[in-house]
């Protein structure tokens, strides 16, 4: 037995002409954005980390052997610190850097601002 | 609801009813002024504004201050002959005095109440003193024969009596400050021996001055300058008189009382003795020949009556070396 | 004596060994440079001006036998122990003190020596000195390395059984008599030194007349309840025995001023203070310090610490009070000063040698010493952490 | 007139809100110190001044006003920062001169304890025995250094103890901590200076207890290292 499709689907499509669409908002993006996935952008030393933790094991917990390693992560660390410093006290002046292409939310609201969608 | 609706209705017609009847009486009120003026006098209940006729102060010409008018080499004692409370246009000076506000100079002469309260001594001016010493010169008399220098005037006369007198420009001439009377002597020129010196010493106490070698009796308790004085006099006599008479219980002193230290009648002097004497027990009559015993006494009476410091124990260990025929090589 | 002139020898030639005797050791030792600071004269008996700011070893027994129940201040013993020698610095006031022993008359009454002078100058090391000294031209010696503990810090009282009103200390007295036996030991036998009188102690026991006093003392450390009465009858036999010309004694106390003064911590069945004048120990030393007996030295240093009372000066009159200082006239006061620039920069060399500091710099030593105003404990102190 | 007033004091009124915003800024910046944020902050170390001096430095902050020393700087010989930081960490409600007495006690244990080692070990020993406090004090900082720090991080509902770099001054801080801790671990009757010269030698030469308490934290990290990437995200 062919089951119908029609029945076999909760609810069959509707038809376009039966029910025509109609925008409740404007048809257009919002000239804002939120700042909910920022964060996920940043660096980290993850890598780093990894390389120091093989180095460990491989030398029974002794730094000294390590020391490469240890001041890699040092190195990245602070590096990541003062990045991260200095972005904040640029978003807090509101600061663009030309050509910058990891914007935050601020900025972007500023840009959209300046030049709307619409 | 309907209730409500109700009491609305209510109030508004309450209302309603109200306005007309103040309207009416406000039109009952307004019509018989506008009648009745003509006819009846008015009963003036608000009092006709009197019109401003402020009384006119006279300004009374005040002439600029005399001072401005006053030549450089005038005769100051002729302007202001006494004691008299300061006036700013008299005074050709530009005194200021008061509290000043901050970054202000204090208030000058002109209306300054601090000036006025103060006493002045603008009367006495150089040139006015001299003017008055002039005037008494004609009464004084000779300086004695004697006394020309402060030495010999003070070996004449050792006793100093202190006492203050005030000028006022106020109108009492009672100050109780000038009650008071000090009297000063020197202790050397009292006449008196070892005994009486020291007695007088522990009597008279704080009351003398090492330094200066003074005794300074002040006296204050009496209502007047002169019985001061007199009381003050009567405490020296005492004290003198005190001093030399010798009582019963001064013979008890015992070594203890002593004020200060007598190497004679010490153990020390019995200490250096016995070592001297060793083997053989001391003797007493031979003292004075032992070598250098005379700057062996002089070193532990400092030790004892000047205070012990750093120069008094190298003394006594200089002394001590001699006595005990010891040299340093060290 | 016998002893001493054995050790000295073995030290002597040791010294010669290291010096000299480089092909013997199979380990190459490095070559100090000249040691400036140090006299080889290690004994004080041959001392005199000419080894003045030089630093003298005492050999380890010697000091053993010597400071092994108190002598040495407690930071010095510290530091004995950790620069492994016992060295002291040879200054003005012992070498004057010295001199002063050699030219003086044995026939007469002792001379007394005071030291004084501020917290911290050296009067006890001094003293050490002096002791040493004494040692090693063969005195007896009387040694209270610091009187004030027997009033301060009294571990047993008793009341005295001979002199009524008196308070024995029995362990102090004891524990004395250990130090003075561990001091002397060698000489008494030697020297053969009997008591010349009959002591009754109780019913049973008893010292006869001819018995050698280190068995009156053996038996006053044993029976601790008489050893109070045997202190003073030993400074009685003592000060008899140098009389006649059968020894020569030294008494060296130090913190003499505590047994004239007022404060003790000893109190008695009624439980009131007793002054230091009322302990039957204070009799005993105050007794060998008089002046009828002959052929001795007495040497004492008066402290600011060991009186509670008078502490405003550190002058020797003062500390002793009228009481004390007639008591020790004629003495010869002897002023321990602080460091002379000198002696600062021996001390400093010398430590840099013991590596207790290490490379520091001409401004840093010349900061030590404006902060520790030359006082050589300060300067002891300011030393420690660096 | 009256408006003309009332006016007035409203503009004084917005100038006095004006002053407080701009004094709010300025207390934030600058940490409740006691002094504008206009005044630099000078060196008391004479080496530090002479090189300012050479370098022409000195000239340019010759009119900028400089904030003072805190009271246990000196320009002495015998300074040492790290030393003063570690007496900061001892102390105990504000006791510094007892703080202070504690370490150079230390110091003064230390350097007997090494010297006594000094003196009684061979020639070619000596050499290898550290006899300054002050090395052997930095000596063991530098071996209670951890690298890595666990921190509890919630993810889903649940804490994860997650193995996160840290600063130097954190690391600083922690090797101190650690070592003034295992010396407070002791019998009654023990001095603190004592254990802790013990401490502090034991740490110079990479062992105690110190020591191993970097290394069981470095091993926990180790084991969370799957955690690791929760620092990041």
């Amino acid at each position: 037995m062919r089951p119908n499709i029609q029945l076999l689907s909760a609810r069959a499509p509707q038809n376009i002409k039966k029910v025509p669409f109609q925008p409740i908002l404007p048809m257009a993006l919002r000239n804002k954005v939120s700042g909910k996935y920022d964060k996920q952008t940043e660096g980290g030393c993850l890598y780093e980390i990894s390389l120091l933790f093989a180095c460990m094991q491989k030398n029974a917990f002794d730094e000294s052997l390590c020391s490469h390693e240890i001041n890699n992560l040092n190195v990245c660390y602070s590096d990541y610190l003062s990045k991260r410093r200095t972005r904040k006290a640029d978003q807090e002046k509101g600061i663009i850097t030309p050509g910058e292409k990891n914007l935050t939310h601020l900025q972007l609201n500023k840009f959209l601002k300046r030049f709307p969608n619409v | 609801m309907s209730l409500f609706i109700r009491l609305c209705e209510k109030n508004t017609r309450i209302i309603l009813t109200k306005i007309p009847n103040v309207t009416a009486s406000f039109a009952t009120t307004a019509k018989p002024v506008d009648i009745e003026s003509t006819e009846f006098r008015v009963l003036n209940l608000k009092s006709k504004k009197v019109e401003n006729t402020r009384k006119k102060t006279r300004r009374v010409e005040v002439p600029p201050p005399r001072a401005n008018q006053m030549a450089v080499d005038q005769d100051w004692p002729s302007v202001w002959p006494g004691p008299k409370t300061f006036h700013p246009a008299v005074v050709p000076i530009p005194i200021r005095q008061g509290y000043s506000l901050r970054d202000q100079p204090p208030p000058d002469k002109y209306g300054n109440t601090e000036l006025m309260k103060i006493p002045n001594f603008l009367h006495l001016s150089p040139p006015a003193v001299q003017r008055h010493c002039e005037a008494l010169k004609k009464f004084c008399t000779e300086w004695p024969v004697g006394l020309e220098t402060e030495d010999k005037c003070r070996k004449h006369f050792p006793l100093e009596v202190i006492t203050s007198d005030y000028c006022y420009s106020s109108p009492t001439i009672r100050e109780p400050l000038s009650r008071i009377v000090t009297l000063r002597v020197k202790l050397s020129s009292l006449s008196l021996n070892a005994h009486a010196k020291d007695k007088i010493l522990r009597l008279v106490k704080d009351k003398y001055s090492p330094e200066t070698d003074f005794i300074t009796i002040t006296a204050d308790r009496c209502p007047t300058k002169k019985q001061n004085l007199e009381y003050a006099e009567y405490l020296l006599t005492a004290l003198f008189h005190e001093s030399w008479r010798v009582e019963d219980w001064e013979s008890e002193k015992a070594e203890a009382d002593m004020e200060y230290y007598d190497w004679d009648k010490n153990k020390s002097r019995t200490n250096l003795l016995t070592l001297h004497a060793w083997p053989n027990s001391p003797t007493d009559t031979d003292w004075e020949c032992i070598p250098h015993v005379e700057e062996y006494k002089i070193a532990v009476s400092d030790l004892f009556n000047t205070g012990e410091d750093l120069h008094t124990v190298n003394k006594y260990k200089e002394a001590v070396k001699n006595v005990l025929n010891l040299k340093c090589e060290a | 004596m016998v002893f001493y002139t054995q050790s000295l020898l073995r030290r002597i030639t040791s010294g010669h060994v290291r010096m000299f005797g480089t092909a013997l050791e199979a380990i190459k030792v490095p070559e100090e440079p000249p040691q400036t600071f140090r006299t080889i004269e290690n004994n004080p008996a041959n001392h005199t001006i000419d080894h003045m700011n030089r630093f003298y070893t005492i050999a380890p027994e010697i000091q053993k036998q010597l400071f092994q129940h108190g002598g040495l201040t407690k930071f010095f013993q510290k530091q004995v122990k950790t620069f492994a020698e016992c060295s002291i610095l040879i200054r003005q006031p012992a070498i004057e003190i010295i001199s002063y022993i050699r030219q003086s008359d044995y026939s007469k009454p002792p001379n007394k020596y005071v030291l004084y002078g501020e917290f911290g100058v050296g009067k006890s090391t001094t003293l050490v000195h002096l002791i040493h000294y004494a040692f090693a031209t063969r005195k007896i010696l009387i040694h209270v390395p610091w009187a004030q503990n027997w009033f301060s810090r009294p571990r047993e009282t008793a009341n005295s059984i001979v002199h009524e009103g008196n308070i024995d200390l029995p362990i102090d007295a004891a524990a004395w008599l250990v130090h003075f036996k561990n001091q002397n030991h060698y000489l008494l036998s030697e020297l053969d030194l009997r008591v010349t009188k009959d002591y009754a102690w109780s019913h049973r026991e008893t010292t006869s007349n001819g018995t050698p006093l280190l068995e009156m003392i053996n038996f006053g450390i044993n029976r601790i309840k008489f050893a109070s009465e045997i202190i003073n009858v030993l400074i009685n036999e003592l000060k008899e025995a140098s009389r006649d010309g059968k020894c020569s004694t030294m008494v060296a106390i130090d913190g003499y001023n505590a047994f004239f003064s007022e404060y003790s911590a000893i109190r008695d069945d009624n439980k009131k203070v007793v002054p230091p004048s009322r302990v039957s120990l204070t009799h005993a030393f105050l007794n060998i310090t008089k002046s009828d007996w002959c052929n001795g030295i007495i040497v004492v240093a008066v402290d600011i610490l060991a009186t509670k009372d008078r502490r405003e000066s550190y002058l020797p009159r003062f500390l002793l009070n009228k009481e004390g200082f007639e008591h020790m006239d004629p003495f010869l006061p002897v002023h321990v000063k602080n460091y002379t620039t000198d002696e600062f920069e021996i001390i400093a060399e010398y430590y840099k040698n013991r590596k207790w500091i290490r490379d520091i710099s001409k401004q840093g030593l010349r900061e030590l010493q404006l902060l520790s105003q030359n006082n050589p404990y300060k300067f002891m102190e300011y030393c420690t952490p660096l | 007139m009256a408006i003309f007033r009332t006016l007035l004091r409203q503009v004084t009124f917005q100038k006095v809100l004006l002053g407080t915003k701009r004094s709010g800024v300025i207390s934030l910046t600058n940490n409740y110190s006691l002094f504008p944020s206009t005044f630099i902050k000078g060196t008391f170390i004479p080496s530090e001044q002479n090189k300012l001096k050479e370098s022409g430095e000195l000239q340019k902050i010759a009119h900028i006003p400089i904030k003072p020393a805190f009271n246990d700087e000196t320009s002495s010989e015998f300074y040492d920062p790290i030393v003063r930081k570690f007496t900061n960490y001892i102390m105990r409600k504000g006791k510094k001169v007892l703080a202070r007495n504690l370490l150079e006690k230390t110091f003064e244990n230390v350097k007997r304890i090494q010297l006594e080692k000094y003196n009684s070990s061979s020639f070619e020993a000596q050499t290898e025995i550290e006899l300054n406090p002050t090395v052997i004090l930095h000596q063991a900082l530098a071996n209670c250094k951890p690298v890595l720090e666990l921190m509890p991080m919630r993810r889903g509902g649940v804490r994860y103890q997650v193995p996160v770099p840290i600063r130097e001054s954190r690391s600083a801080f922690l090797a101190a901590r650690w070592i003034i801790e295992a010396a407070k671990d002791k019998e009654r009757t023990i001095h603190l200076p004592e254990k802790l010269a013990w401490e502090l030698i034991e740490a110079s030469k990479n062992q105690g207890r110190a020591v191993r308490r970097k290394q069981e934290l470095h091993k926990q990290c180790e084991a969370n290292r799957a955690y690791a990437h929760y620092r990041w995200s």
